[in-house]
């Protein structure tokens, strides 16, 4: 493969460097954008085509223990979606949840290069790393489920505020995480403790550690401030899926005191309404909250109708889904440190609360002031499969398929939104921002998301089409750190992404703390806990920028 | 004005006028036929007239176990109604109330027809929401718990456009001699399959004509036939050695079994002495079949 | 009983601490292992169970030809070739096993099987592959090990005999420990057996219910039916043999406890019934979610089995019994199992990784296998090395080798090998394969999909 | 219309896929053009004409003759039609077929119709496992159709069936009717154990006595009048010396169930 | 009877030496029975007794088990070749054979 390509002609939207639809050439070299290439460099010739960085998922699950259940779980789905080899590249199983290979090269076929899996508790990171290794094309990296920890709270309960960060940094350097994730704090316990229940508030007391969510979370985006991560907490609120959840996730980025805070597939927790009763759309508030305070970042978790997966650490959200219609439904606890629950999931467009999610969503999208800050996603597969994006993207952009999409849903749902009086339609550098330069910004990836001399070569070439769906659902080259994996849509060569990872610093001594409660408390030996750095195939330290 | 004879009996020139009706046929099975027949009479019963019954109904056959869905004894009833919309209520109305509740009947559906009606449908909801449905060869029937078992119903039954109203009226010299030829009359016309006669025994002894003198009544009696009314109210149509006479009403799935009905009635009053064979009509205006008596005898 | 070999005189001491033993599902690694360099044997092994040390002090170099074909001694690059080409001429070549080797050595094994377009299944097929099928049709309310060991306090094992085939269960994970909720272990717990059989794992419980052999299913059916409140037969005793009032208790207790959890061993998924006695524990322990917090488990045999599944199915979306001859993968239980397609005679070339069908599997199936040509890894002799074409002599993964391993929990955990040996591992010898079925197979002679 | 006519002259190594023998694939082809379709010999991609001598043209109605034991999904996804095969036949015989008929003249092996929704398939000599039933991991198994197995077949006949009509001339083996969401299972001899086990609703009818599960619950001995609606169809499609006026006119035992599940479903067994 | 193979310890350390080495091959071809059924069948500790099903047929040495251990009606024995012989091999569309709970013919070989 020649380590050198220019890319001639093409109309090229990279939002990070202010370039909005300019016909420029790009230049490559050992899978880096430089400022020029010699005679001999391959080219393509990008007339009439659309060029964007690769595409950033900044929120899905596509790896580790949960998502291989929920890939168990369903052989008839992917009997129904069979993913074939080709000459150049492995074969797989498509569906909801695909294989490994398939994921990987679905994002890949629609012009995506990094996806970060979303929730892993530590001690099942060597399972995820194993699985990012086997999911070719992109780059990945994982958030790591620390918000439920039961050392760090008792760290919290006992004050030490310090100790608790080393604890965080030890952890993520552990398992080579990419920042921290906290799902529905403080429910763990409640959960597994005292019969399936769940928090309510953000301020309720967690049974044996008299703190309180709100304290939590807090704590963490303090933390995670201080030692400089590169993305800050993933946090997915309390109350996911409740009416009137909007007071919770108001609180949680009240929590945040001005910090760096991301809150995970927002639309899921912009309901309005009062508790048990039918909700109603609670976007405009969320949305406003968001557009005036520039430390929260977001991404949607859209809900796209059709089939879909609840797959989560929240398991008395999944235990909810499970009683509203009795089918498989998958429980998994993990010791100390997480709960899990996975089940299939179905939205529909006669359903009420379906309908109104998903005009949520686009909402919570339409009314974005700042498409840096609002991201895309539909927290795959939770809100449905990331092959969804091309039609989300439509959607986006595209007034008049919306109002026809419309018209065929739960009206009720409707009315008690304002998305039919929306009329925005997203540009192709909006798309380019909530796809690439954004993710890459709230990610802290300085190299990814933009065609800058210096960024990774990672490229999407499309064919121009009126129908967006259509032209981001196919782009005519993907090219990955330099090399062309796609071209003609079709694979010319397999491709091997990297692990993004960081490495917060940290005071070793901490690790004198966590030990003896592994011994009482976990199963597994404390020295085989953290995975040493030579297991990790690929991979790329993120810098982290710490503020002590 | 031809004049036409058959032995004995005049046949007047004229035509019976009939209606564009909507016709289903059930048929209903149980262990014995009396059962059956208890059934049927109890679903037919009051429904000689769309005047005032809003439907027409009788027993068409009955059908011999080896020919029946389940091979019960049955019996054939034919169900007639003046528009397409009403049908369904009196189907699911008769055979919830006259079939169900007769011990071990089943009811079916005897048409087929693209268009049909949902009863079964309706009526499982006795079951109270302990119903069964079972689709056998293309067909869902509900097994609705009852007291005695389970009483089983079709979903649908077919209906379809059929013919209400085609006649005859048989003069004759006595009221007996004309009700003899009119029970001979029934007995033949019964013997077409399709085709069912509303009225007692088929036999209808107080015809009526359209309209009244009074706002209430749609329909009153056909002074020009009644012999009583012969001087009073100057009828010159009823000849005077006319005593009595009788109408038939035939109701059929088409206008074809309701001629060859008819023209088997003429032939068995014929035999029996009629004097002459009529019809009624209202000037053509109204119905939009018109059976003409001696198209039919050719 | 096992013993250790008198250590002898050797100053080429190691002592290797928190080593994993492999030898069964529960993969405790917390063994200190005192190897002796010299004489490349582990000479004591701390913690482990009878079962851990003999796997420990069983598992010492052997003299053994790296490679046999067909019974003479070969090259390991001659072993290797012959092995591709065996597997290359084949229209169903299958691979099966894989439970007593690293994931490593896993995922080039699929590989393999894609690349060729094979069929390839692991001894979960005939473990607990039931348990995954029952998971498949209702899903499964699970935890780790440590979680039962922080919190369970009602513990019912059904249909095992973890005293024999688990030993450290009961002492490291599930009765005795004490854990974050249960601060006086044993005490805390009570501990319920259901077997045909008295074992010698019935004296730890605190209640033991003997099933009639064969009426596993109706039992659990019955305890759902009392669990949602409805009524059961009245012959539930005669039918089962055990009593109504000894259910009621159960039942009682069940949904009463606080964290409770069923283990199920492969009493329920060998016997009539299979994948439904899986799914009936499986649906009785998400029954009782609606009163409390109740988990299940199968306990899984082999050190890395559960390894196996995941691989397999992260790999193709399938957990064991996955057939590529269409270039993408398919899954039927039955129809590429490997038991059936031995027994039917439809293999026409096996490779058998670390396991030894033919002194397990069904009469028929061993039948087939003597007529095909058979690849075998394994490290001891075994009935399915003798009747290979290929045999190859591996190191022993866990002692051996390093490698990453699936507790029957689904907890990853990497292996600390204690003495190096000549032999190469199964994951030299599959990527050896992979390489040289990956160049027969190149270009225009790919198998692509159909 | 004379039938096309495919000859096994060749007996496969492995097992052949051969969802191309199909009239929804043959229909108007030439002789050549279906020796020339595809079949999948283990992995290697094969030609109908290197298995069978094929006469005449492609038609609706097709006669195979040969042991096709090892010959899978011969019928898939027909809509209409007809397939006679002389011998046995392999797995999934008329997968995801939805109209026309099947004729099996000997035995069949495991998965006889799965995924179908309608049409029939008829069986004159045994069947294996999972006649009519869903594949791992399906919440429905067949939504129409009729199967009528003459001899006798395995376990798990109609799991989760949805709707259809599977009758059994001879034994079925254990969990028939497991998690049936309905339909109606007919069993003219013996059955194994289990049956019904979860079943939501549908009918289970067996001639012979049977063990029932603790969660099904005895409701009343009586004459089911939908039954016979069934027994008579039976009766004229073959299963005449099965099916007798005791059995169309007799008494059955109904049992309802299964009460961890919806409990609507029911066992009539019958008893004389 | 109904013979149930399984693990037994000894099975599982034999295992480990090799299963061609005597130790293994003794461990998995000795049966036990209940005392009520040994004396049935007028056997004694360490007769061999022939197991037959359907499938196939095998020679183990018998020890007696209390009755309340074992109940009467079954025979244990632990996995290995032996019990291979009398397996069936239809999985009933699970990829398992019925491997334990075989209905098997007990007959003492004369020695």
């Amino acid at each position: 493969m020649p380590s050198e390509l220019k890319i001639v002609n093409g109309r090229v939207y990279d939002p990070a460097n202010d370039i909005d639809g300019t016909v420029k050439d790009l230049c490559v070299k050992d899978g880096k954008i430089v400022d020029s290439v010699s005679k001999s460099a391959s080219r393509i010739n990008a007339h009439g085509m659309v060029v964007m960085p690769g595409a950033i998922d900044i929120h899905c699950h596509i790896a580790g223990p949960k998502v291989n259940l929920g890939r168990k779980l369903m052989p008839e789905d992917h009997r129904l979606d069979v993913h074939p080899k080709t000459a150049v590249t492995r074969s797989g199983t498509g569906g909801i949840i695909p294989s490994t290979f398939a994921t990987g090269y679905r994002y890949a076929t629609m012009g995506y290069t990094t996806a970060m899996e979303a929730a892993v508790p530590p001690i099942t990171a060597r399972h995820v790393l194993e699985e990012l290794d086997d999911t070719p094309v992109v780059d990945k990296g994982f958030y790591v489920l620390l918000g439920n920890n039961a050392f760090l709270y008792k760290l919290l309960k006992e004050g030490r505020k310090k100790e608790f960060k080393e604890a965080i940094a030890w952890w993520v350097n552990s398992v080579h995480a990419y920042t921290v994730k906290l799902v529905n704090t403080g429910s763990d316990e409640l959960w597994k403790g005292r019969k399936n229940a769940n928090i309510t508030d953000v301020n309720e007391r967690i049974d044996h550690y008299d703190i309180t969510p709100s304290f939590v979370t807090e704590s963490f985006i303090e933390a995670a401030h201080e030692l400089g991560l590169p993305h800050p907490p993933h946090i997915h609120c309390n109350n996911l899926g409740h009416s009137g959840n909007i007071s919770t996730t108001l609180d949680t980025m009240k929590a945040a005191q001005g910090r760096r805070a991301h809150m995970a597939h927002i639309q899921f927790h912009s309901f309005g309404g009062e508790m048990n009763k039918n909700p109603v759309s609670g976007a405009r508030e969320i949305i406003d909250y968001i557009n005036d305070h520039e430390n929260i970042t977001t991404d949607v978790g859209q809900v796209m109708f059709g089939k879909a997966m609840a797959m989560t650490a929240d398991a008395p959200l999944a235990w909810m889904l499970r009683n509203v219609k009795i089918d498989k439904w998958v429980n998994a606890d993990t010791e100390c440190e997480s709960g899990c629950g996975v089940l299939p999931f179905s939205y529909q467009e006669s359903i009420y609360t379906h309908t109104l999610q998903w005009a949520m969503g686009l909402e919570l999208f339409l009314m974005s002031k700042d498409p840096w800050r609002v991201l895309l996603s539909t927290d795959h597969p939770n809100g449905g499969s990331f092959m969804n994006y091309p039609k989300l993207i439509r959607l986006l952009m595209d007034s008049a398929y919306r109002r026809e999409a419309l018209q065929h849903i739960n009206q009720k749902a409707v009315a008690k939104t304002v998305l039919p009086e929306l009329e925005r339609e997203y540009t192709l550098n909006e798309i380019a921002i909530i796809t690439r330069a954004g993710p890459a910004r709230a990610l802290g990836l300085k190299n990814k998301g933009h065609l800058g001399v210096g960024a990774d070569a990672d490229i999407t070439i499309y064919t121009e089409d009126e129908d967006r769906e259509q032209m981001f659902n196919a782009p005519r080259y993907v090219i990955k750190d330099g090399t062309i994996v796609i071209k003609d849509h079709e694979f010319a060569t397999d491709h091997k992404g990297k692990l993004l990872h960081s490495k917060p610093g940290y005071n070793e001594d901490i690790a004198t703390e966590i030990e003896p409660f592994f011994e009482d408390y976990y199963s597994v030996k404390f020295s085989n806990y953290a995975i040493s750095e030579d297991y990790l195939h690929e991979h790329e330290e993120v810098p982290t920028n710490p503020k002590s | 004005m031809k004049v036409m004879r058959i032995k004995k009996t005049e046949i007047t020139d004229t035509f019976a006028e009939a209606f564009g009706m909507w016709g289903a046929r059930v048929v209903i099975t149980a262990d014995t036929k009396q059962w059956a027949r208890a059934a049927a009479a109890s679903m037919t019963g009051f429904a000689t007239s769309v005047i005032r019954c809003k439907l027409e109904a009788a027993v068409e056959c009955e059908v011999p176990p080896e020919a029946t869905p389940d091979r019960r004894p049955g019996v054939s009833v034919l169900l007639f109604t003046m528009s397409s919309k009403t049908i369904a209520g009196q189907l699911i109305d008769r055979i919830g109330q006259c079939v169900m509740t007769c011990p071990t009947t089943a009811a079916y559906n005897g048409l087929e027809s693209e268009k049909t009606v949902s009863v079964g449908g309706k009526l499982r909801f006795f079951g109270d929401g302990y119903q069964i449905s079972k689709l056998i060869d293309g067909r869902r029937m509900w097994r609705i718990p009852i007291m005695e078992g389970e009483f089983l119903v079709e979903e649908s039954f077919g209906i379809r456009p059929a013919v209400g109203g085609g006649n005859l009226i048989l003069l004759g010299t006595s009221q007996r001699i004309a009700l003899r030829a009119a029970t001979a009359a029934t007995n033949a016309m019964r013997e077409v399959a399709g085709v069912f006669l509303p009225f007692p025994q088929g036999v209808v002894g107080s015809g009526s004509k359209v309209g009244s003198r009074y706002k209430s009544m749609i329909a009153s009696t056909n002074d020009r036939y009644c012999p009583t009314l012969r001087s009073i109210a100057g009828q010159k149509t009823l000849p005077a050695n006319v005593a009595a006479g009788y109408e038939i009403v035939v109701d059929g799935l088409n206008e074809y079994v309701v001629k060859e009905a008819m023209r088997r009635g003429i032939h068995a009053a014929a035999d029996k002495g009629t004097l002459i064979v009529t019809a009624g009509n209202y000037g053509g205006e109204l119905g939009k079949y018109k059976f003409y008596l001696h198209d039919i005898l050719n | 009983m096992p013993e250790a070999a008198k250590p002898k005189e050797s100053k080429n001491i190691r002592i290797v601490k928190d080593a994993t033993c492999t030898f069964c599902g529960c993969v405790c690694d917390d063994m200190e292992l005192t190897v002796d360099l010299d004489a490349h044997r582990i000479t004591k092994a701390k913690r482990a169970c009878v079962l851990g040390r003999a796997w420990f002090y069983e598992h010492t170099l052997e003299d053994r030809p790296v490679v046999l074909i067909d019974g003479k001694e070969a090259t390991l690059d001659e072993g290797l070739d012959e092995a591709a080409r065996i597997l290359v001429d084949a229209k169903f070549p299958i691979t099966y096993g894989l439970s007593d080797c690293p994931c490593e050595a896993q995922r080039v094994a699929v590989d393999i099987m894609d690349t060729i377009n094979g069929n390839i299944d692991t001894t979960t097929s005939v473990c607990h592959g039931p348990s995954g099928m029952a998971f498949q049709g209702v899903g499964e309310s699970t935890a780790t090990l440590g979680e039962i060991k922080n919190r369970a306090d009602l513990v019912i094992y059904w249909g095992g005999n973890p005293a024999e085939s688990h030993p450290r269960h009961f002492t490291r994970y599930a009765v005795t420990p004490k854990g974050m909720f249960i601060p006086n272990g044993k005490k805390d717990r009570t501990v319920v057996l259901v077997d045909v059989r008295k074992t010698p794992s019935t004296p730890v419980a605190d209640i033991f219910m003997r099933v009639k052999p064969g009426k596993d299913f109706e039992l659990l059916w019955a305890l759902r039916a009392l669990v949602k409140g409805k009524k059961i037969s009245e012959n539930i005793e005669e039918q089962t043999g055990v009593s109504r009032e000894v259910l009621d208790d159960l039942v009682e207790r069940m949904k009463n406890c606080q964290y409770g959890v069923l283990f199920m061993g492969m009493g329920l998924t060998m016997t009539r019934g299979r994948h439904f006695n899986s799914g009936a524990i499986y649906s009785l322990a998400s029954d009782l979610n609606e009163f409390t917090h109740f988990v299940a488990k199968p306990v899984r045999g082999h050190g890395n089995v559960t390894g196996a599944d995941n691989v397999v199915s992260w790999q193709t979306g399938y957990p064991f019994g996955v057939n590529f001859n269409r270039g993408y993968p398919r899954f039927n239980p039955g129809e590429f199992t490997t038991s059936d397609v031995l027994a039917r005679g439809e293999a026409d070339a096996a490779m058998i990784v670390a396991s030894d069908p033919a002194s397990n599997f069904p009469k028929k199936a061993i039948e087939h296998l003597e007529k095909i040509p058979v690849i075998s890894m394994d490290v001891k002799e075994t009935h399915t090395t003798r009747l290979s074409r290929v045999r190859f002599a591996v190191a022993t993964y866990g002692i051996n080798t390093g490698g990453t391993v699936y507790r029957m929990d689904d907890v990853p955990i990497s292996l600390r090998p204690a003495f190096d040996s000549p032999f190469p591992t199964d994951q030299e010898v599959l990527e050896g394969i992979r390489q040289r079925v990956k160049k027969m197979l190149s270009g225009s002679k790919a198998r692509v999909a159909a | 219309m004379s039938a096309t006519l495919l000859h096994l002259h060749t007996q496969p190594q492995v097992p052949l896929e051969a969802e191309t023998l199909s009239p929804a694939t043959i229909a108007g082809l030439s002789e050549l053009g279906i020796e020339h379709l595809q079949v999948m010999h283990g992995n290697v991609k094969a030609k109908v004409g290197d298995f069978f001598k094929v006469t005449g043209k492609g038609t609706p109605d097709i006669h195979i003759e040969g042991d096709l034991a090892k010959v899978k999904m011969i019928g898939a996804c027909m809509s209409e039609g007809r397939v006679i095969i002389e011998g046995n036949v392999g797995m999934h015989v008329g997968i995801g077929m939805s109209g026309g008929e099947i004729l099996v003249k000997g035995d069949a092996t495991d998965w006889v119709g799965p995924e179908m929704s309608g049409g029939r398939i008829t069986v004159l000599g045994d069947a294996g496992h999972m006649v009519g039933s869903a594949f791992r991991g399906q919440s429905t198994g067949i939504t129409g159709g009729e199967i009528f197995i003459h001899g006798s077949a395995k376990n798990e006949i109609g799991n989760s069936m949805r709707r259809g009509l599977i009758a059994i001339g001879g034994d079925a083996g254990d969990f028939t009717a497991v998690s049936m969401r309905a339909g109606t299972i007919i069993v003219m001899g013996k059955m194994g154990v289990r049956t019904g086990a979860g079943m939501v609703r549908g009918t289970v009818v067996c001639f012979e006595e049977s063990q029932i599960l603790p969660s099904f619950e005895y409701s009343c001995r009586y004459q089911p009048l939908f039954l016979r609606l069934y027994l008579i169809r039976l009766q004229e499609h073959g299963f005449e010396e099965k099916i007798n006026d005791k059995h169309i006119n007799g008494n059955y035992e109904r049992y309802s169930g299964d009460a961890v599940e919806l409990n609507r479903g029911e066992i009539l067994l019958f008893s004389g | 009877m109904i013979l149930v193979p399984g693990r037994s310890q000894k099975q599982g350390t034999s295992l480990n030496k090799g299963k061609l080495k005597d130790e293994y091959l003794e461990v998995t071809t000795t049966a036990e029975l209940n005392e009520q059924d040994m004396r049935r069948l007028k056997l004694s500790n360490g007769d061999k007794i022939r197991l037959k099903s359907d499938i196939g047929q095998t020679v183990v040495t018998c020890i007696s088990k209390k009755e309340e251990d074992l109940p009467s009606g079954m025979i244990f024995i632990p996995y290995g070749p032996s019990s291979s012989q009398l397996m069936g091999s239809d999985t009933a569309a699970s990829g398992m054979p019925m491997s334990k709970h075989m209905q098997v013919e007990v007959t003492k070989v004369k020695s």
